[in-house]
């Protein structure tokens, strides 16, 4: 049993992306070809919820001028899960439990999106970065 | 273009009386931040003497929440000029998408069979 | 004038990917996502190419029984280039010559193809491993 | 499956008299070595009466050197029942590929006008 330092089971497919709108249309293309999903509306669903937190981590970067990528991960093990990773200043407690504005207010809805399509979504936010992780469970599996 | 990148298509199309014309916006695939661009261009180019518009996403992949601020902005304008929206949506995430946006009524939501 | 040790200019886009068939796919969803490419017959043309390159990583890595991941790099400078980077034993000199078959012989077409459609194709090879590059001027631009 | 997996499409349809059927194989998209067994599978599904295959890749969008494998093995196997195997191609790359794979004879390449 030889522990290893670095890098732990590897990712089905890691990404490291540019932080542009470009970016989050690869993401969904990685995911359509790296994820079997269960039906359209599985799929459409998982991947507005990617779409969602893709587009704040790139705000983030943007905001702070960031040339560091934004890391996507695919992994099977223990369970199938997309994990996004940026290397912004993290998110407020505020930001957090926010609910979708309604009627006329242009923004702030992205979160309560994703959040309304991966129930189990989970959001790890430290002064040096956030990690959101999407479980597949319910809409597909890694091929 | 490949299948692959399955961009936005867009299609405007205008009918009704002389008086009281009414457009329709009809939305194929990724409806997301990438496209709002090109959504907002094309609304531009709706004539002013519209009474009603109406957009079509049954058959969007994707539709985010940069979309939803496309759709309010619309509705903005359309209001100025006396215009009203609807917005017609069908399938599941399509639904959950407006409701959770807390847009069914300011978009004026509507599934095809209550057109 | 900061020379940094690691990383260099950023990739537009990285990405690591398992020693599977479908990683070649992915990678060529990326690059559909990722390049606009001039016509359709210059898009084939190049996921042709880069297909094979994939295709001899993938069963490098297979041989081996790498669990390493092979990385897929695109990058814009200073000139817009694929570049396909594994961990295997690298190339034979007698490989990097050979021309392909003829008749009924099932295999051994791979860089024949790959060559023959992408001129400046550019091998780079060590025991370590092997990096081979693909020029993206003729077929289309990074976005 | 959405659009973005662009799987390979096949179709095989069968004609021509009953004393000499004739078979067509339509390949649509990617035909890669991920693909390559599904070509191999409907390959072996082939009446064993048949007297000629075609196989038509002018709408595929890629053709790998797994599936010029796959060609190789099919012409064996109908070559061993007397059946006669061609391949048409259409669009550039399609041509290149067959030339430089060497098979433009092996695998009696054609394009539609020469059919
Ligand atoms: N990855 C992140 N890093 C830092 N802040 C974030 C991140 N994700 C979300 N936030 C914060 O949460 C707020 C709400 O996000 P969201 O609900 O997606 O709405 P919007 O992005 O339209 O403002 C953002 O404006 C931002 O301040
Ligand atoms: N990345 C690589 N690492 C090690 N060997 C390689 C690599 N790429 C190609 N080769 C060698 O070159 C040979 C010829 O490759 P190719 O023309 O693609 O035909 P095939 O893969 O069908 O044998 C391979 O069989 C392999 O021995």
């Amino acid at each position: 049993m030889n522990e290893t330092v670095d890098a732990g089971p590897m990712a089905s497919v890691r990404l490291e992306l540019r932080a542009t709108a470009v970016s989050i249309a690869v993401g969904r293309a990685v995911l359509r070809r790296v994820v079997t999903f269960r039906d359209p509306d599985a799929e459409s669903s998982f991947l507005i919820a990617f779409t969602e937190i893709m587009t704040n981590a790139v705000d983030e970067h943007v905001r702070l001028a960031s040339d560091r990528p934004i890391v996507v991960e695919i992994e099977q093990t223990p369970h199938d899960l997309v994990r996004v990773n940026d290397s912004g200043a993290g998110m407020s407690d505020e930001s957090l439990v926010t609910s979708a504005p309604d009627g006329s207010v242009e923004r702030g809805r992205g979160l309560a999106l994703a959040r309304a399509f991966v129930d189990d979504i989970a959001f790890e936010s430290s002064p040096s970065g956030t990690i959101v992780s999407l479980p597949l469970a319910g809409f597909g599996i890694i091929r | 273009m490949s299948a692959a990148g399955e961009p936005l298509r867009l299609s405007v199309s205008t009918s009704g009386d002389i008086g009281s014309p009414v457009a329709e916006i009809h939305v194929v695939g990724e409806f997301d931040r990438l496209q709002v661009v090109r959504f907002d261009e094309t609304a531009r180019t709706l004539p002013a003497a519209l009474v009603s518009v109406t957009v079509d996403l049954t058959q969007t992949t994707i539709i985010d929440s940069a979309a939803l601020g496309s759709l309010i902005r619309l509705r903005r304008t359309l209001e100025r000029h006396g215009c009203s929206l609807q917005v017609v949506v069908e399938r599941p995430f399509q639904i959950t998408v407006m409701k959770v946006g807390g847009l069914d009524d300011h978009l004026n939501v509507r599934t095809p069979d209550q057109r």
